[in-house]
């Protein structure tokens, strides 16, 4: 479904992501670990077309590294942003409308609606508010709702956890199961390795920019590196 | 564990249009105390920071620090008590390097004005190559010194974390209010934030923290209150916050470590 | 600093010193413009102060040079009969300015951006309405006539319309005032490069990059942003009164918003926040429309043997044109502070 | 009374045309926090070019009504205005959509300053005057007169500016543009083409300028070259008075900067007339005498009112009339 | 501007016997909004040079060759003083101009400085001759002329109990204005508080508005024709029935096309004679020469400068220190009528001409000279070699009225 050869992403002289390579297969979810400034947001990025990389970047049929980042969500992709990225000054209900902005089966919009509604009642309630008095664990509900507007075939989420009270991540990961169960592809980057890699089939680490380890889930939770690295043990 | 009271936060009142945003909350941290602050998301943690670092206007309440009520409504004078702060949205000086970013932390402990920049006086120059030398010491400690002459909207989002702890700590402050520092760090990294934490302690300094990550909170803190909906629902020693079943009904949820 | 550099440096000096006089050779007019030309510089540097280093967007920068000009012109005129010394009111006119900095500063405190931008061409519109119509019901600025016979400087004895003789060398007017304008002239350039490089410039930058943090790392960010915009103010206040004593007359028309605008251009274009740049950007805007006004015509008259397009129409379309391509290729100006380097490479 | 009437039909008239060209800074402003300084002169071209397809209209002499050969001219100034407004954007501002702050603030100028020039090359520098085929005429209310050219003003504002507000605030779009407004890569995220839209901004903000520009031309008579930079900065103003970024803002503004400039010019040199105040009367009894009068501010002041009342406003509301109230989230 | 070449060295002084180059100078807008007037001002004072040349002119027995050096000032002070400098660098002999008062006041005392004389042929505000200066002369009428001329003018047609007064808060409008209300209050018309807009004001409604509350008999207006067509329109507007004047910058058949009919009836006036009332010699000596109509004050350039080398022919020199006093004592007639100066160095009796726009045209309707007034056959006939004929030309296109 996604397969990323020899990505590439510097900013001016320094190098983010060093000629990675990685595949994701349709319906699977996986996730991307690594330090701090690893490059796991500038590897979403790249996939998004957000900024310039070299490399190629495959997706179903198609390159992606000459499309504009506008045309990807007509090919069903979607990449929910680190910090979230809701539209602070539009309403909830806008924001969701905003997900389906490319969609033109008003009726079709109107059931998407009303299914996130259903599976984040918290965001029925707020309909009405603008999003940028959303607490933050509200936002990111409203930007994972805002993705699945656009019936994404892969859905790329960049730390979907961070900042998040306990009982919102529990939610969050709740509702990214329910989303994979419903044969979405995910490509999950999370700093919470742990519930990351309990929740994906497959992982890879990522450090300084390169892929050093890919391996099942399981695995990797069992890895000492792994362990030592980023589940603090 | 530890000694008087450094900062007392009375009553507590804030509210945006319909929402109340903080009722009546009421706190004391005692000096040289960890103490923690969580609660479920939008329960008003950062605007608590908010109001008492001077930044939002509070409806009522006031706050004490060292006995002294806090200006509040003059955020450099809260400063310049002795109260430094990070925000959860990191806010940088983004088009500065990093060094001049802790710099400017130095800022309100430092003194030379117009004049004794424009004639440059010996004063002027040893003040300037002292506040360089500590903003140096201060990434060192921090950790990012290898990124000093980078532009902070550069450096990634953990480093930037670092960095505005390096600067909040340049101020020279008693009390460190830190929003959710663990936020996009992994498990180890947020170890390594827990050492610097708790080094900071040893040397003197009082911390008051947000966050979401249980584990940190309930390992470092020696007191932890806990907000939900703008009131204070909790206050206590880990240990007990952490099995109050209002807690875990607010916040915790079953699943709390 | 080696000898090689001081070598240098002694050498622009003299070079310098020395310009008045090769000029004068060439028409002691060509002295005059370059002494325009090196106010704009000094106004220019002055408001890099505030736009360039706090990021104050400033529209309204020439009001104060008018206050400037007219502290002087008002109280060294026939117009009251005052004639106070140069030492007196050139300072005074920098005080009025800075104080009318801060009048202006301490509304606008809490706006921000673009909002402050509107409001300082508001409040440069109204110095310039106050100018043009305080001779009714009172007569106090003589209105749009303006005001006339000023005093020129006059320095132990010395006046300087008069041309003076010394060790030979024959002094002009215009070659007197471009000492004073060139020490006036180091005097900003210092002020520009030591406070850059400050605790207060540190302080500037970050309340523009971030007014909110800046307060919260304790940074007054009121008296801050006072600071710069009296400093600012007062540097223009002094230009406005050297303005006045050069020119001999004042009238509302000199402080219009077009030239509060070429001043910010020149500031843009050179490349803000640096003061070489600045410098740079100054000197061009006040020498290519000069340069312009002997070519646009003859090279007309050559290639089409008659005038097709009014010279002046033709300046200004260069001038406009200028401005786009520069800001298309240099983004961020000719010579651009070093953080806005940084700040352009970066994606895309 | 009727005096007073007839300022507030002033106003509300001079006001139309403001809150129309305040709507396209606004715009603009809203979603790439440009001050497009060239906005007043896409006015300005609007009412020339209206000027000249309506004088030739005339000059072929047709028998057209004059409602169609206004209609006309604002059929071909639209268009144009349009074309320029793509161009602008496209050629001027779009490269510099990553560029510092001040660039394009910088490129609005000197593009304001080509514009002019252009105008002026075309049209010449002589002030044109407006063919006046609008029969004139006159409605008494309330002993103040209102002109059929100035009814036509207000309730085409109204109209077009409801159709804006739906536009903006009920069309996919529109959310589309707002979205962008506030973050253009994470709008590109849900297929949004930020080029299209900022473009589209500009185009619409100039069609707005085109009909304003022949209201103006038709209202007052006469267009020249110069004419669109102080309107502009006075729309402008009142786009920062209303709450620069918000529709209803720039519509209150301009309607609210041409009562103040009306009621100021007509009303504040009367209050400030030192010869009505009893106490300072004695000190003047000579400049009193006859019918004399010591006017502090007369009208004079009138862009000055404007100024002060945009300051005033500021200081109390750094954000404008309906901007937003929300301070800064920290 | 023109490059002059190297200044020739004691070109003003006559020594050799060989050809004398003498310069002149000639300031005016040549570029910008009004550059056509600058070139009508300078094109008079070059057919006077070529006239001169033509005319063999000896001084100190040399035979003189006049030249013109033309620069631009564009109407800015600080571009004036800058030029006034270049002509003295060139060591010019005297100096013709320059347009606007704005530019001529300050340039007026770089001149004064370096002694040399300048005549403006059309500064018109009464500041320029009040600095002091003796090098500073002018041969048109000054404001506090003109504006007694046409008020008296008004209150003899129109007889008004109440006026207003406007003006564009221009140095030229409000200075005008200025002078009529002195003479209406002196007149005893009640004047109404000065009300004010600017040199770019389109909307004059509210101003208007309130005018029209005072129900004033007449309205003056000091400023320039694009302000006062809207100004004249929205007047009739909003039916204010007043007799409307203006000053010379709104006498122009512009107003007739920028107010429409609201113009007819206007009443205006001009500092100096109509164009078309100037000595034939000029009208036909421009108009062969340029191919053009003069436009508005270049008979009074023609005439500065047949000043300045008449006063050097007198002093048989064209030192400036030398020829100032005859310049002082000029008694010269000009195409502009007989010129004296008074003892500020202002044109002793300036014309004044009345205006008023029939059908479409501003048509001279009197000519007030010493406190007469005269109409044009009579000033004619005055004046033998200003024929009336020459009115039969066609419209100039600032000023020229046509013969009905
Ligand atoms: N705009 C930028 N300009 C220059 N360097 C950048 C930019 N954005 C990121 N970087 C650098 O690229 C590297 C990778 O950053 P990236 O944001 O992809 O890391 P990350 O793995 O997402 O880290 P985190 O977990 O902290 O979010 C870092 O060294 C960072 O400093
Ligand atoms: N500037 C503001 N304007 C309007 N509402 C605000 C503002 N700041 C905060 N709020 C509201 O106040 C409430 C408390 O917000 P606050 O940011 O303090 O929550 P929090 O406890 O820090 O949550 P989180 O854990 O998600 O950061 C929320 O409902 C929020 O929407
Ligand atoms: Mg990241
Ligand atoms: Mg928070």
């Amino acid at each position: 479904m996604l397969q990323a050869v020899n990505l590439d992403v510097h900013y001016g002289g320094i190098a983010a992501v060093r000629g990675i390579s990685f595949a994701v297969e349709k319906g699977e979810l996986v996730c991307l670990i690594g330090a701090n400034g690893a490059g796991k947001t500038s590897t979403l990025k790249a996939i998004a077309r957000m900024i310039p990389s070299s490399g190629e970047i495959h997706y179903r049929d198609m390159r992606l590294d000459n499309l504009p980042s506008h045309d990807l969500i007509r090919h069903g992709l979607a990449l929910v942003p680190e910090g979230r990225g809701i539209f602070a000054r539009l309403t909830v209900a806008e924001n969701l409308t905003m997900g389906a902005y490319h969609r033109n089966d008003k009726a079709e919009i109107e059931l998407d609606l009303q299914r996130i509604f259903e599976m984040l009642p918290r965001l029925k309630e707020r309909a009405a508010q603008v999003a940028g008095t959303l607490s933050g664990g509200e936002q990111q509900m409203l930007a994972i709702g805002r993705a699945l507007m656009g019936r994404p075939q892969l859905l790329l989420l960049d730390e979907p956890s961070m900042g998040l009270a306990p009982l919102m991540v529990e939610k969050v990961f709740e509702v990214i199961r329910s989303v994979a169960a419903q044969g979405v592809t995910i490509f999950l980057v999370e700093q919470n390795a742990r519930l990351a890699l309990q929740t994906c089939s497959r992982g890879y680490v990522m450090e300084s920019g390169e892929i050093t380890l890919a391996d099942t889930a399981a695995n990797l939770l069992a890895d000492p590196r792994v362990r030592a690295a980023y589940l603090g043990e | 564990m530890s000694g008087e009271v450094l900062l007392e936060a009375r009553n507590i009142g804030k509210r945006f249009g319909g929402v109340q945003a903080l009722k009546d909350v009421s706190l004391t941290i005692r000096a040289r105390e960890i103490y923690g602050l969580i609660g479920p998301n939008g329960a008003g943690k950062t605007t608590f920071f908010n109001v008492m670092t001077g930044l939002y206007p509070r409806d009522g309440g006031e706050v004490l620090f060292g006995g002294v009520p806090l200006e509040l409504g003059t955020p450099y004078l809260v400063a310049q008590a002795g109260i430094a702060r990070t925000f959860q949205n990191i806010r940088l000086f983004g088009n500065m390097t990093a060094i001049e970013n802790v710099m400017v932390g130095r800022h309100v402990r430092t003194h030379v004005g117009v004049f004794g920049a424009i004639l440059r006086t010996p004063g002027q120059r040893a003040e300037e190559a002292a506040i360089r030398r500590r903003a140096d010491e201060l990434l060192h400690y921090v950790g990012i010194s290898h990124r000093a002459n980078d532009l902070a909207r550069n450096l990634s989002y953990g480093d930037q974390r670092r960095l505005e702890i390096a600067r909040a700590l340049a101020t020279e402050p008693q009390l460190l209010a830190l929003d959710e520092p663990a936020a996009g760090m992994n498990a180890t990294e947020t170890v390594a934030l827990r050492k610097l934490i708790e080094g900071l302690r040893a040397d003197g300094l009082t911390v008051l923290l947000i966050e979401h990550d249980v584990k940190l909170v309930m390992g470092l803190c020696d007191r932890v209150a806990v907000l939900d909906y703008g009131e204070k629902i909790a206050e206590d020693v880990p240990g007990v916050v952490q099995k109050d079943p209002k807690v875990i009904e607010a916040y915790l949820g079953a699943g709390g470590d | 600093m080696s000898t090689k550099k001081w070598f240098g440096l002694a050498l622009v000096v003299l070079a310098l010193l020395a310009l008045p006089l090769v000029l004068t050779s060439v028409g002691t007019a060509w002295v005059r413009i370059t002494n325009l030309a090196i106010l704009f510089v000094f106004l220019a540097l002055g408001l890099n102060i505030v736009v360039g280093m706090a990021g104050l967007l400033d529209l309204g920068y020439i009001a104060f040079f008018a206050v400037g000009a007219y502290v002087y012109a008002l109280l060294a005129s026939p117009h009251f009969g005052l004639h106070l010394p140069f030492w007196i009111i050139l300072p005074l006119g920098a005080l009025f300015a800075g104080m009318a900095g801060a009048i202006l500063g301490a509304p606008t405190l809490r706006l921000r951006g673009d909002y402050l931008a509107i409001v300082t061409l508001g409040f440069g519109e109204i110095v310039r309405i106050f100018m043009n119509n305080l001779s009714q019901p009172f007569n106090i600025t003589n209105g749009p006539k303006g005001i006339t016979l000023i005093d020129g400087l006059n320095v132990a004895g010395m006046n300087f319309t008069a041309t003076h003789t010394l060790f030979g060398i024959p002094f002009t007017g215009p070659a007197k005032y471009y000492y004073v304008l060139l020490i006036l002239l180091t005097l900003v350039i210092v002020v520009n490069l030591r406070l850059q490089k400050s605790r207060i410039g540190r302080a500037w930058v970050a309340i523009r990059e971030d007014e909110l943090a800046a307060k919260a790392a304790g940074i007054n960010t009121r008296n801050m942003k006072l600071l710069a915009f009296a400093m600012g103010a007062s540097f223009g206040g002094t230009a406005g009164g050297m303005f006045a004593a050069m020119q001999g007359f004042v009238s509302p028309e000199s402080f219009i918003l077009h030239e509060s605008i070429l001043v910010l251009a020149m500031v843009v274009l050179g490349g803000m926040g640096n003061v070489w740049g600045v410098l740079a950007g100054a000197m061009l805007l006040s020498f290519v429309p000069e340069f312009l006004r002997y070519t646009v015509e003859p090279v007309q008259q050559m290639l089409f043997g008659k005038l097709l397009v009014d010279p002046e129409v033709l300046r200004m379309l260069i001038f406009g044109g200028a401005l786009v391509l520069t800001m298309r290729f240099r983004p961020a100006g000719l010579w651009p502070e070093s953080r806005h380097k940084l700040e352009m490479n970066e994606e895309k | 009374m009727e005096i007073f009437a007839q300022q507030i039909i002033n106003g509300l008239t001079a006001g139309s045309v403001y809150a129309l060209v305040a709507l396209g800074y606004t715009m603009v402003y809203g979603i790439i926090q440009l001050i497009n300084f060239a906005h007043g002169e896409v006015v300005m071209i609007g009412g020339m070019v209206a000027l000249t397809v309506i004088t030739t209209l005339v000059g072929m002499g047709l028998p057209l009504p004059p409602i169609v050969l206004v209609l006309a001219g604002i059929i071909a100034a639209i268009p144009i205005c349009m074309a320029i407004g793509y161009l602008l954007e496209r050629a001027a501002y779009r490269p510099l959509r990553h560029a510092p702050r001040l660039a394009p603030l910088i490129t609005a100028i000197g593009m304001s300053i080509v514009l002019q020039q252009v105008a002026l090359l075309i049209w010449g520098r002589d002030p044109k005057a407006f063919p006046q085929i609008m029969e004139n005429q006159s409605f008494a209310i309330g002993g103040a007169s209102i002109t059929s050219v100035q009814i036509a003003i207000i309730l085409m504002s109204v109209v077009i500016m409801a159709a804006l507000t739906w536009f903006v605030y009920r069309t996919r779009f529109g959310i589309a543009i707002r979205a962008t407004a506030e973050d253009v890569r994470v709008a590109a995220l849900m297929g949004v083409d930020a080029n299209r839209t900022i473009a589209a901004t500009f185009v619409i903000g100039a069609g707005l300028a085109a009909v304003a520009g022949v209201m103006y031309g038709t209202y007052y008579g006469i267009t020249h070259y110069t004419m669109g930079f102080m309107l502009g900065l006075k729309a402008f103003s009142a786009a920062v008075l209303g709450g620069i970024g918000n529709l209803a803002g720039a519509m209150l503004g301009g309607i609210l900067l041409g009562l103040v400039e009306a009621l100021g010019a007509g009303y504040i040199g009367e209050f400030t007339d030192l010869c009505r105040w009893p106490l300072v009367d004695g000190l003047l009894v000579e400049r009193c005498a006859n019918g004399g009068n010591v006017v502090l501010f007369g009208s004079n002041y009138q862009d000055v009112f404007a100024f002060m009342v945009l300051i005033l406003v500021l200081v109390f509301r750094p954000s404008g009339l309906l901007g937003e109230r929300v301070s800064e989230r920290a | 501007g023109k490059k002059e070449e190297a200044p020739k060295p004691q070109a003003a002084a006559p020594t050799a016997l060989a050809a004398l180059t003498v310069k002149i100078g000639h300031v005016g807008p040549l570029t910008g909004g009004i550059a056509h007037l600058g070139k009508d001002n300078e094109n008079g004072a070059r057919l006077a040079i070529e006239e001169a040349n033509a005319a063999g002119i000896k001084i100190g027995g040399a035979a003189v060759k006049f030249e013109l050096v033309a620069e631009d000032d564009q109407a800015d002070p600080k571009i004036g003083n800058t030029v006034a400098q270049k002509l003295v660098d060139a060591k010019v002999a005297g100096v013709v101009g320059h347009l606007n008062s704005g530019t001529t006041i300050p340039a007026s005392a770089i001149y004064n400085q370096a002694g040399l004389p300048m005549i403006s042929g059309s500064a018109t505000n009464p500041a320029l001759t009040g600095q002091g200066f003796k090098t500073v002369f002018r041969v048109v009428g000054r404001d506090d002329q003109q504006g007694p001329a046409v008020a008296n003018y008004l209150i003899a047609t129109a007889k008004p109990k109440t006026a207003a007064v406007i003006d564009d808060a221009t140095a030229y409008g409000e200075g005008l204005a200025n002078e009529v209300e002195k003479a209406l209050k002196a007149a005893g018309v009640t004047v109404l508080p000065r009300e004010k807009g600017t040199d770019k004001t389109v909307d004059w409604k509210a101003i208007l508005t309130k005018v029209k509350g005072k129900k004033p008999d007449v309205v003056f207006y000091g400023g320039m024709d694009a302000t006062g067509g809207p100004l004249l329109k929205q007047a009739r507007e909003l039916k204010l029935g007043a007799v409307f004047s203006f000053g010379d910058g709104a006498c122009t058949d512009k107003m007739a096309e920028l107010a429409g009919a609201a113009a007819e009836g206007l009443v205006c006036s001009q500092a100096g004679i109509p164009v078309q009332a100037s000595g034939k010699k000029f009208l036909d000596g421009y108009k062969a020469k340029f191919n053009i109509e003069p436009i508005l004050y270049s008979p009074f350039t023609y005439d500065a400068a047949k000043l300045l080398i008449a006063a050097m022919q007198k002093a048989d020199s064209a030192d400036p220190a030398k020829y100032l006093p005859a310049l002082v004592a000029s008694d010269y007639n000009g195409a502009s009528g007989n010129i004296q100066f008074d003892d500020k160095g202002d044109r002793k009796d300036a014309e004044m001409t009345i205006f008023s726009m029939k059908a479409g045209k501003v048509t001279p309707l009197a000519i007030i000279k010493g406190g007469k007034s005269l109409t044009l056959d009579e000033y004619g006939a005055m004046n033998a070699p200003a024929p009336v004929v020459a009115l039969a030309v066609p419209a100039a296109p600032a000023a020229a009225p046509a013969q009905k």
